[in-house]
């Protein structure tokens, strides 16, 4: 439970999908706080980028509700949540490859109310492009990018729309030791303007510096939540990850 | 009733029959073939030609003539369409290619029996005689043709679920990416399966002939409906392919019998857009792509 | 630069293109006669154009130029063709017959397949000042269009005279007690059948027939069997389908199949194919149809015999409108060779007032239409004779009831 | 940037004044290929239109081009022929507006065939209706335009549709769409109205469709739904706009125009070989070009191969 009070950011409730017979989620509900980063943990398969889906509203829960500062966004469609203030990466990075840096940030904020002016708009995609360090990149088509680079775009884009809430889905993985301390560093430094994020991360190391809190998830249900250091260190998380991801721990 | 279900049937199981083939090209070769009808008439053909200049039955120039489309069909695949797929990057690449080269096929082989054939109607007789099928009288040539398509859809549904290589086909509808992995020869599986979907049609084409009036320019009515029947039932479904089949015969001989024969296409197209906005993927297709 | 380069890119093919047909249109002296046509050689009209028109257009071309050409003043001059495809849509039609006129500079055009057709290119042909012999057109306003148009001629007659011939004759027979008054009547959906069935109906009500059946199919209909099994529950005297060539077989198929054999068995288009008597051999005893000619003719045998000889695979012509079509061309030759030079009006003048001998006979235009037609023939004896209207010459009587369906 | 668009625009409006004498060549047959060469490249670019940006490829070109022509055969003759022309646009973004609504979320070739199979479904149910309530089937059309009317109210269709593609591609709704063309769920996220910008698109572009169909419809006295309902436009239509590139404005154009004048030089050449030599001439374009025609002219600095091959689909 979120230690301050006020309305939580993110508040999920009895949340459950199923395809078929297989309950990817099954009740599950957390709360996050203003300002906080938490991390959502769980096996492959355990339904965690179906609860980043329910979210973002690409698939609609069966039951449960989400409430994004206070107001239902079950069911809703994707881009009324957007412009309701969630943005999110996606586990397999997704760019625009037939359009330049530029290009792809302006999608992130063309579309979300109020409207900019030309020259605002021109000027706060420039500040972002420095802000994920691919300052000097503007012209360059998105398909031209290296791996991280490909991942700053997309996360620069998802930082256009001013959200509150940010949905992170695995943007850490596949990243060299220094890469991955660079994109620590980003992400801390999105807590500090304020935005909330909610971190789907299999890099324990990443998770332990970054996550104030975190819940497990395994076969749809929440197994575990609380601090970070104790739920990594919970038998039943270290059992649910049979000593896969948990060894790099 | 039971004359106006029956007939049903046996549209429906010809509908099946034309659709088959194309389901197998377009499911699994992932080859949006424009001109599948064209190679229906060119079998049709064919099988007229034998029949008429050598009086060769059409059930054994069914053993002639399917033989050879197979043949044709791989050849067709090997030399033209492999280009294709190799610089194809995603499948909706393919498909806008496949339209486009399949388009100027289809004229190449229109023009050619326009050539041989002249523009003119063909029909034959054959089979042409009643006979009683439960309690109802039918025309030979459409009940042997229902038989036919119900043992070729058969043995086609058998090769599919009991055989490695019908496994490795159905793999390769499914993803033909994690078909590869799972050291599945996916150009090769993509190009018999092609192969076979010629071989098909080949067929059809020669039964449909025993009771269809047919010209050089008659393919594409066959291409849309073929189409529709695999797209309502679900790219790459037998089964489905079988009860969109079915389902558009049924409707179009009740609506004839009882309702308007002037509606037949009506309903028959209202009956595919329904399903299609009910089950966008159709009938047994796959929610998601 | 967008539009500018496509214009360029436009322009420069546009030339290429020209200065192509620049080289095949050179002015020449009256050495020859060139006669043009744009015909549907591919999409769905290329089945009647291939049976009908295609085969006579190349049959009468190659007589002519066999025996020298067309007489013009003293001296025979040959035929030139020019030919394109219409594909059968009206738009290619239209600007083929343009390009014919103002590219090719053809003296004379003859028209395209089918109803629609030749309508669509209709006001073309009036503009330009070329003689329209339609021979492959059935409409009602055929009257009223050749009054728009005087340079047009509408040889095979209208839907409602067609409509008309054939209920006077069902009421002849009935007089004479060989048939019933319970009729059925199918007819597909698209102009001709409409045409046909909206002219039929209320001439049969009115001869006090009782339509038992009465409905239409749409174009592309794979299966006939219900409405024919429906019909056979009704047993009517008469089977009356104003149909199109695939279904006129496909009913007298089922028909056949279902032992459904009324006294009077009528079907549309395509009765009169030789593809007909191909396929049903001996079953087509009796059955009636639209067109007909008179087969005993010398003239007709005469020409089937030629036509036979000409075409490719040796095809026979179809019983209605390929007489017809090449009675038009032999018009056209006659009324050329009597003005003794390409003028066009001099020419449409003839053909208004002249009076021709063709292998249909001696043919004489009133209002720029013939004043006899076919309109019902039968099957007899391996042959599609008219039957009716019975005081054209050669006319046969009917077969009624007909005869039982033989197994084949 | 604005000296460069006054550029173009100016070079556009001589272009346009140029063309419009046209007729005032006194050649009937160039003005018919000239309308012929209109008429095809107002329909390609209204199909690029929508199914450049959204990848959709819609064969319901014939549904709208003859809801527009049967437009004109019922009313033609009736109502003065600038409400003719407003009543079958209505119609036709009406049909456009539920279709779109209705098949927008169907993926693929079961779009593909779902809009043909609409534009089946239209012309089966107009036949009934003509059989059934009016008796008639089959049209006159006996109304007073001449052929270089048909061809001025074509030309400025032209230039409108350029002009509404180009203001378009400039709008926010441009944009929205051209992120939608490279990835829907991306566009979904970023706040886009996916649903609302591809419904919007599919209207104004069977608009646009149906209007070529009304104001062709006079040139041939007669239509009959086989005329108006000519399923080889759509499929014509679909190949010369890939042919050209359907991805660029002026990709399309590239195709209607050289294959116009293909298919007129071949037919006439050829008038019994053409469907063969098409074919084998259209198959040689398809491995040649695999970009499209737009593809030869578009900048080198084109990006690498795994995208460009991408935006051609």
């Amino acid at each position: 439970m979120s230690s301050d009070g006020g309305t939580p950011v993110l508040a999920v409730n009895g949340l459950r999908r199923a395809f078929g017979g297989l309950v990817a989620v099954n009740d599950l509900g957390f709360e996050v706080a203003l300002g906080e980063i938490m991390g959502l943990l769980g096996p492959n398969g355990s339904g965690k980028t179906t609860a980043l889906n329910l979210m973002s509203g690409v698939l609609r829960p069966d039951a449960g509700t989400i409430r994004l500062m206070g107001q239902d966004i079950a069911g809703l469609a994707s881009y009324r949540i957007a412009r309701l203030g969630l943005a999110r990466t996606f586990q397999l990075v997704r760019v625009l490859d037939g359009m330049d840096c530029r290009e792809n940030i302006r999608a992130g904020l063309a579309f979300q109310k109020p409207h900019l002016t030309a020259a605002e708009a021109e000027l706060r995609i420039g500040a972002l492009l420095a802000r994920v360090g691919l300052a000097g990149h503007d012209q360059r088509p998105a398909a031209d990018l290296t791996y991280i680079d490909r991942k700053r775009l997309e996360l620069a884009r998802a930082l256009a729309a001013k959200p509150r809430l940010l949905l992170l889905d695995e943007w850490l993985a596949g990243l060299n030791p220094s890469e991955l301390a660079i994109g620590i560093d980003l992400i801390r430094s999105l807590r500090a303007d304020g935005i909330t994020i909610v971190l789907v991360e299999h890099v324990m190391s990443a998770v332990r510096a970054l996550c104030d809190r975190c819940i497990v998830m395994s076969s749809g249900r929440k197994i575990a939540e609380g601090l970070t250091a104790d739920v990594l260190s919970d038998a039943a998380v270290v059992k649910a990850y049979l000593g896969g991801v948990a060894a790099d721990a | 009733m039971t004359n106006a279900i029956l007939t049903g049937l046996m549209l429906g199981g010809m509908y099946a029959l034309i659709a088959m083939g194309l389901t197998l090209q377009y499911g699994v070769a992932r080859i949006m073939n424009l001109s599948y009808g064209e190679f229906l008439i060119a079998a049709a053909f064919a099988s007229h030609w034998l029949f008429t200049g050598w009086a060769v039955s059409p059930f054994v120039g069914l053993v002639l003539v399917v033989p050879l489309a197979f043949v044709l069909n791989f050849a067709i695949y090997k030399l033209l369409l492999t280009p294709l797929v190799r610089r194809a990057p995603n499948r909706d690449a393919l498909e806008v290619d496949s339209i486009l080269a399949t388009f100027g096929l289809t004229f190449v082989i229109q023009g050619s029996m326009l050539a041989l054939f002249g523009g003119a109607y063909y029909s034959y007789s054959f089979l042409a005689f009643p006979v009683q099928f439960l309690g109802e009288t039918v025309a030979a040539n459409r009940l042997a043709a229902l038989g036919i398509t119900i043992l070729l859809g058969l043995a086609l549904y058998l090769a599919l679920t009991r055989t490695r290589a019908g496994t490795a086909v159905r793999a390769v509808a499914v993803d033909p990416f994690a078909a590869q992995l799972v050291a599945i020869n996916v150009p090769q599986a993509s190009a018999l399966t092609f192969a076979l979907g010629g071989a098909l049609v080949a067929a059809a084409g020669v039964l449909v002939s025993t009771f269809l009036t047919f010209s050089a320019s008659s393919g594409v009515v066959f291409t849309m409906k073929a189409l529709i029947v695999v797209v309502m039932g679900g790219v790459g479904n037998m089964l489905g392919c079988l009860v969109a089949g079915l389902a558009l015969g049924l409707s179009e001989a009740l609506v004839a019998s009882y309702v308007d024969p002037g509606l037949t296409l009506a309903v028959n197209f209202a009956l595919f857009l329904a399903v299609l906005l009910v089950k966008p993927a159709g009938l047994f297709g796959r929610a998601t792509r | 630069m967008t539009t500018f380069l496509t214009r360029r890119v436009a322009l420069l093919a546009a030339a290429t293109c020209v200065a192509t047909l620049g080289l095949s249109a050179a002015a020449e002296a009256q050495t020859s006669i060139k006669i043009g046509y744009a015909i549907s050689r591919t999409g769905p009209n290329t089945g009647g154009a291939a049976v009908t028109t295609i085969p006579n257009y190349e049959l009468w071309v190659k007589e002519v130029n066999a025996g020298g050409g067309i007489k013009l003043g003293d001296k025979r001059v040959p035929i030139e063709v020019v030919q394109y495809d219409d594909r059968s849509n009206a738009e290619e039609a239209v600007r083929a017959l343009e390009r014919l006129i103002n590219q090719d500079k053809v003296d004379f055009i003859l028209p395209p397949w089918g109803t629609g057709l030749n309508l669509a290119v209709g006001p073309t042909l009036n503009r330009e000042g070329y003689p329209h012999l339609a021979a492959t057109a059935v409409t009602d306003r055929a009257p009223e269009l050749a009054k728009r148009w005087p340079n047009s001629f509408w040889l095979l007659g209208t839907s409602g005279d067609a409509a008309k011939t054939l209920v006077d004759l069902l009421s002849k027979l009935r007089d004479e007690k060989k048939i019933g008054d319970t009729v059925a009547m199918v007819s597909i959906a698209d102009g001709f059948g409409i045409d046909l069935s909206t002219a039929a109906r209320p001439a049969l009500t009115n001869a006090k027939f009782k339509l038992a059946y009465d409905k239409s199919y749409p174009i592309g209909t794979q299966d006939l069997a219900p409405i024919v099994n429906e019909i056979k529950a009704l047993n009517p005297d008469v089977f009356i389908a104003f149909s199109y060539p695939p279904d006129t077989l496909a009913l007298t198929e089922q028909s056949r199949i279902a032992g459904f054999n009324p006294k009077v068995f009528y079907t549309g288009v395509g009765t009169a194919f030789p593809l007909y008597k191909q396929k049903f051999g001996k079953n087509t005893e009796g059955v009636m149809g639209i067109g007909g000619w008179s087969g005993d003719s010398p003239a007709i045998k005469d020409y089937l015999a030629r036509h036979k000889a000409s075409a490719a695979n040796g095809a026979e012509p179809d019983r209605w409108a390929s007489a017809v079509t090449y009675a038009s061309l032999q018009m056209l030759q006659q009324a050329i060779e009597r003005v003794g030079k390409v003028d066009r009006a001099a020419v449409i003048k003839d053909l208004q007032t002249g009076t021709f001998d063709t292998v249909i006979g001696k043919v004489k235009l009133e209002n720029n239409m013939p004043t006899r037609y076919w309109w019902v023939g039968q099957w007899q004896d391996g042959e599609f004779y008219g039957i009716a209207p019975a005081k054209n010459e050669g006319a046969r009587t009917a077969i009624v009831p007909k005869p039982a369906w033989v197994a084949p | 940037m604005s000296a460069r668009i006054a550029g173009i625009g100016s070079l556009a409006l001589a272009a346009i004044a140029l063309l419009a004498f046209v007729p005032r060549l006194g050649n009937a047959y160039y003005l018919a290929l000239s309308i012929s060469l209109l008429q095809y490249t107002v329909l390609a670019t209204a199909w690029g239109m929508f199914s450049g940006p959204t990848r959709y490829v819609s064969l319901a070109t014939t549904a709208f081009f003859g809801v527009g022509a049967y437009t004109v055969a019922v009313l033609g003759e009736i109502l003065p022929w600038p409400l003719v022309l407003l009543i079958a646009a209505a119609l036709g973004a009406m049909v456009a507006g539920v279709v779109g609504l209705s098949t927008l979320r169907l993926s693929g070739v079961y779009f593909v065939i779902f809009t043909f199979g609409l534009t089946e479904l239209i012309r089966q149910l107009v036949v009934w209706f003509e059989v059934n309530k009016s008796r008639v089937l089959g049209r006159y059309v006996f109304v007073n335009i001449t052929q270089a009317d048909i061809y001025w109210q074509l030309l400025a269709l032209t230039a409108a549709v350029f002009l509404l593609g180009w203001l378009i591609a400039r709008s926010r709704l441009g944009f929205a769409l051209r992120v939608i063309g490279e990835d829907e769920t991306v566009a979904k996220h970023c706040g886009i109205n996916t649903t609302f910008a591809k419904v919007a698109l599919f209207t104004i572009s069977a608009t646009i469709m149906t209007l070529v169909g009304a104001i062709m419809a006079p040139r041939w006295t007669y239509i009959e739904p086989s005329i108006a309902f000519n399923s080889m436009i759509s499929f014509q239509v679909l190949i010369m706009a890939l042919l050209g590139g359907a991805h660029r404005l002026w990709g399309p154009v590239l195709g209607a125009i050289p294959l116009t004048l293909l298919f007129e030089l071949l037919s006439a050449r050829f008038p019994n070989t053409f469907t063969i030599i098409l074919g084998c001439i259209f198959l040689v374009i398809v491995y040649m070009l695999p970009r499209g025609v737009a593809g030869l002219f578009e900048r080198r600095s084109a990006p690498s191969a795994k995208t460009t091959q991408r935006v051609t689909a």
